[in-house]
């Protein structure tokens, strides 16, 4: 037991969170089936460990860039559930009025920069928005999350460089889940090190275990500390693994159950629960009602994106493009965001 | 025989794979993960790694390399897996493999088969539902096309495989489901197809749109408008005496694109008619096409954003009573 | 005053650069090198390394991180070397920076300014002298426009930097040493405008291909023939009121592009003016466009594959005698 | 004084095509203020060791994959000076009738397969090349050159994952002189040790002094045999030095003339004519035969590219695409080329 859980609130909280990111997502799989929510659905369960442990560490003056797989980082980044699931149903008060669906959240308030569905093109994206702070004086760092696989895109090899040739605070959060879709990261990368990988750009780097929320927590917070300290990227890998098949689509056949099984032992809620409730801060009734809690906010959720309405068709064609105030002077302190 | 716009895609691959050991498969799981649509399901078991070779999410590395084995004597087939991930690779296949062989002066070939879906219908938002087929079709030495049809999805690819330069194809993910009983399939890739002969108005489309514009020219003709419809099926080169003379014949015309308006392959096709065959208009050309704005995942607003059949009849109205 | 294009960009450049600190340059030897066709040179000197800002052969990372910087709330100018390599860049551009405020519901504003060289006639070879002007004109949620006069390569940098959404901005390489005496240059980026007037026939054009548009007017007006020649400016949204308007007055039309002709952006001009104003046309419309070939290097064989002054005139001659 | 000197044939043989590229380009220069050669010019003096030395190694059956800088490449491949010339010239009998010019030469018989002008397009292709050989069963290496500033781009993570990752017979070669254009490595690239760059994917690497083409030769063949032994890729970086500015247009105005000069001492072949006097392997009067032996080919190559025809503006259209015999059954060695 490190000093790290020793701060009970703290610990609870992530156990709170990884609960309702799970929660959320079983349920989730549920409407899929019932066909409420459509597209694309990758689920995030049994990564839970890595979102909650790495935003616990970030504040609002931080940036966070996310992929497809993003349900659990728009939650834990402050994105109210309701306005999450609205958006699965396709909803005008999904937090992108339904245009985007489950792989697009937003939430300019919250420098949420989505949700993004081409692999790797979050990446430059945070080097420009960590760009942006250093010129402006923010002090701001820019958490991007990315899985292994987009670590063999060109985005990712242009963007360390980047980054670290220019200086820029970027938390670079590789979730290594060993796997994109069907393939392991050993038949899609020679160097299957991804802090080796990355290393090579003279970016610091560090891994933990991404199925123990405390570590990555505490990884996190040495990371982002590094980053604000020497105003340079940081390359976090958190080795995690996905319960669940990549996406509603995917038959899941090219990896073992038995794979999957053992990973399942390393659940980390179920974890991180015995680990407080070996060290008494924890008790079958807490643990009850944070899980009545997450399942309220849950189903409340559920029952406000069923009952929220859909954008009307004729407003399809608004904000393509911003209304012409020809803000030149500008200076909206989320720049960009309006 | 009864099958699938897959089964066809499926058919068409493994008996390339079969008759040509030069021919392989590369793409983003298409291998154990049997390919992202099911397309290549069980091919890997079949054929094994090197020729069902799954490659990493580097769409400029892999493409290119579909381009240099293809110069290098190999006919490779690359599943890039949907058009808008191919943006990422255009560098190879616009700036290299449809110039080698007239830059170099006729030196080298580039048989190299291009596959990507495209389209939209599945809500899957604006970053995997558009489409640059006109983007391609605009590029000097690719051949385009886009099989709209079972029986043409399953012999573009062989089809295809005549040919020594670049040929990209089009999928459209709301075809893989539709069935249709395929006797011949033998093809060319050269011809446009009429798929319903009409008389009183031509609806040209292609891919994805062809269904919707049957299923327009069906309520039409209920309403005693006797529509042709005429399927593109080669996007570059176009067939422009097919154009013209569905026009001579039906003296107006509603083009079916899903492509956004401004720029589609619908303003090559009316820009082509208002060259060839002005004075054979009775009514103005109008385009249905997707509206200008990213594709959104709500049902209802994907739904509006893209072409359908409702629309497609207003449009012939609109021509006819004109 | 009497200034070149070069010297128009550099001014507005570093006006933009003087006037808001949150502007600033980025893209490959912008800086040290003074910028590959030297508008940015002395900028290094005098605005630092920060905003004049030196970036690795990277196209599609500071492409991308232009639009974060945007994002974030600077005002980027990114130039684009060549508009051939802006092909590794398209995701960033297309699938990213376009998308982003309607995909979000409205949340955010990407205010970024593309800059790329595009075009030919310096026998730069395929990899150098193409034009895309088209594909970006397709694409909703960004503004692309082409400075065909020295005026508008002063006026259009300003102008783009009022919008809070992407801006591209073709600057034609045949265009740079160009000189004119430019008083007013403040403009809108909205609305074609009229480069000659006249009344027999319309040519239609932009960019690199005004000069050309205009020379073949003059020698027109020495046969008799007053060629109205229309300098669209702005490619997306293209100002369809203003070439109806052109038309109807002329009855005829000639469409100039340095594209290649299929899928060309000529080709989206004339297909608006077959929807727009049919009945108006006095003959079929034509396009003077690129030949379907990658450009060559040799001057003859480049000068033959590009839209010359001498074919402006035979079509105008075509639509006039027709 | 190694063993490689004293095969005077061979150390002969490479300062006689240093020379040959030498004088070639300095014709070049010539020729362009004359306008004879229009369009882009990238010159390779300074840097001719490096394409003799690795050029020496490969056989025939090897395939070379060049950039816009690549005279000396074509040439010392075989394609004759003639063919070159007169590409630069425009004519149709130049390597690429004309259409090319100076950054495109091609010859499909010699297996060199350009001159492409996109910084990083060759890369992939030379994966491609490799793995068409491998598939195959064919023997060949494929060299691809490039330069520093092309190990910024996203092709070349993605290309050096890819030929690792496949056991792909690629040489790479890179041509560090230390500038991309105007952006000198450092200011371009966090990681400037190209070989731990490249290091980071697995791949063999080594290092030669790209002004001593002997060297250079040496770091080649023992690269080129790794790879043909391993059939794995090796990435062999050359250091050395452009000595004139990056293209006809550039003023060089972003290096210290001081730099320059330092470099010019280190010239490629004053270095091994020297080397070989010292040893007693030349005199004054080989060398002189040597250097007239280029001029005279030079002059020959000038003289032939003036009088040479131009292609016809009627076949402009020609040879877009490839007559279709439909070739279903192809089978040709060269595969693609025809
Ligand atoms: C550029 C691009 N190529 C391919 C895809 C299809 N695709 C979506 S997710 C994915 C796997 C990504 O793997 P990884 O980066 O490891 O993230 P994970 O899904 O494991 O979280 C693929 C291939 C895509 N969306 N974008
Ligand atoms: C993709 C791309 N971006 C930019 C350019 C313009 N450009 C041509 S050569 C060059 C520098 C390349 O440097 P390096 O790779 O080190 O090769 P060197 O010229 O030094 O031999 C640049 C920026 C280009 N041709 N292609
Ligand atoms: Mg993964
Ligand atoms: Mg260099």
């Amino acid at each position: 037991m490190t000093e790290t859980t020793r701060d009970q609130v703290g610990a609870r909280r992530l156990l709170a969170d990884m609960l309702r990111v799970r929660l959320m997502e079983e349920k989730c799989a549920e409407l899929y089936g019932a066909t409420k929510i459509r597209g694309f659905l990758h689920l995030y369960i049994g990564e839970e460990a890595c979102a909650s442990g790495v935003l616990d560490v970030l504040g609002p003056d931080d940036n966070v860039v996310a992929t497809y797989r993003e349900h659990g980082h728009a939650l834990l980044r402050g994105i109210p559930m309701r306005a999450i699931m609205a958006e699965m149903f396709g909803k005008e008060s999904g937090c992108a009025h339904g245009r985007g669906g489950s792989m697009h959240l937003f939430d300019v308030s919250r420098r949420f920069y989505g949700g993004t569905a081409i692999v790797g093109s979050g990446l430059p994206l945070a080097v420009g928005l960590a760009l942006a702070d250093v010129m402006r004086g923010r002090e701001g760092v820019t958490a991007c999350f990315f899985g292994d696989g987009a670590s063999a895109e060109g985005a990712f090899h242009e963007s360390l460089n980047l980054a670290a040739l220019w200086r820029l605070p970027v938390l670079f959060v590789c979730e290594n889940n060993l796997y994109a879709m069907g393939t392991a990261l050993h038949r899609a990368q020679s160097q299957t090190d991804l802090c080796a990988k990355a290393a090579a750009y003279e970016v610091r780097t560090s891994s933990a275990d991404g199925m123990d929320a405390l570590a990555v927590r505490a990884a996190a917070l040495e990371a982002a500390e590094g980053v604000r300290a020497h105003r340079a990227p940081h390359f976090l890998e958190l080795r995690t693994y996905r319960f669940r098949a990549h996406s509603m689509f995917d038959p899941d056949l090219y990896r073992d159950k038995s794979e999957v099984e053992a990973w399942k032992l390393r659940d980390p809620i179920p974890a991180l629960a015995t680990q407080l409730r070996e060290v008494g801060m924890l008790d079958e009734a807490g643990y009850a009602a944070l899980e009545a809690a997450a399942e309220a906010e849950v189903a409340d959720a559920v029952a406000f994106a069923e009952s929220a309405g859909l954008e009307p068709v004729a407003s399809l064609l608004d904000d393509l493009t911003t209304p012409v105030e020809r803000s030149a002077t500008g200076g909206a302190d989320a720049g960009g965001a309006r | 025989m009864r099958m699938s716009y897959r089964e066809a895609v499926r058919a068409a691959l493994h008996e390339a794979l079969v008759a040509d050991p030069r021919v392989f498969l590369m793409g983003e799981d298409v291998g154990r993960y049997g390919g992202s649509y099911a397309m290549s399901k069980g091919f890997y078991d079949e054929f094994g790694p090197d020729r069902i070779r799954d490659a990493p999410l580097s769409e400029l590395g892999f493409v290119g390399a579909g381009v240099g084995a293809a110069m290098g004597g190999m006919r490779p087939i690359v599943e890039v897996m949907t058009v808008n991930f191919s943006l990422l690779a255009l560098d190879q296949i616009v700036n290299m493999a449809a110039l080698y062989r007239h830059m170099s002066g006729g030196q080298f070939s580039v048989p190299v088969v291009f596959r990507m879906a495209t389209g939209a219908g599945r809500q899957l938002a604006a970053q995997h539902s558009h489409s640059f087929e006109n983007w391609y079709a605009h590029v000097p030495g690719l051949r385009v096309v886009a099989p709209g049809t079972v029986a043409d999805a399953r012999g573009m690819l062989p089809a295809a495989l005549t040919y020594s330069d670049p040929v990209v194809i089009f999928e459209h993910v709301g075809l893989f489901n539709a069935e249709d009983d395929v006797e011949e399939w033998r093809c060319d890739l050269e011809r446009a197809a009429i798929r319903r002969p009409g008389t009183d108005v031509s609806i040209i489309t292609y891919g994805g749109s062809l269904p919707k514009a049957l299923s327009a020219a069906a309520s039409l003709a209920d309403e005693g408008i006797d529509a042709e419809v005429v399927d593109l099926r080669v996007l570059r080169p176009l067939d422009r005496a097919a154009i013209a003379d569905t026009v001579r014949r039906t003296h107006r015309v509603v083009v079916v694109d899903e492509g956004w308006r401004t720029g589609s392959l619908a303003g090559e096709v009316v820009a082509g008619i208002a060259e060839d065959c002005l004075y054979d208009l009775d009514a103005p050309p109008r385009r249905v096409c997707s509206e200008e704005v990213p594709v959104p995942y709500a049902k209802h607003l994907e739904d509006a954003a893209l072409p359908q059949s409702d629309k497609i009849v207003a449009a012939v109205k609109e021509v006819t009573h004109a």
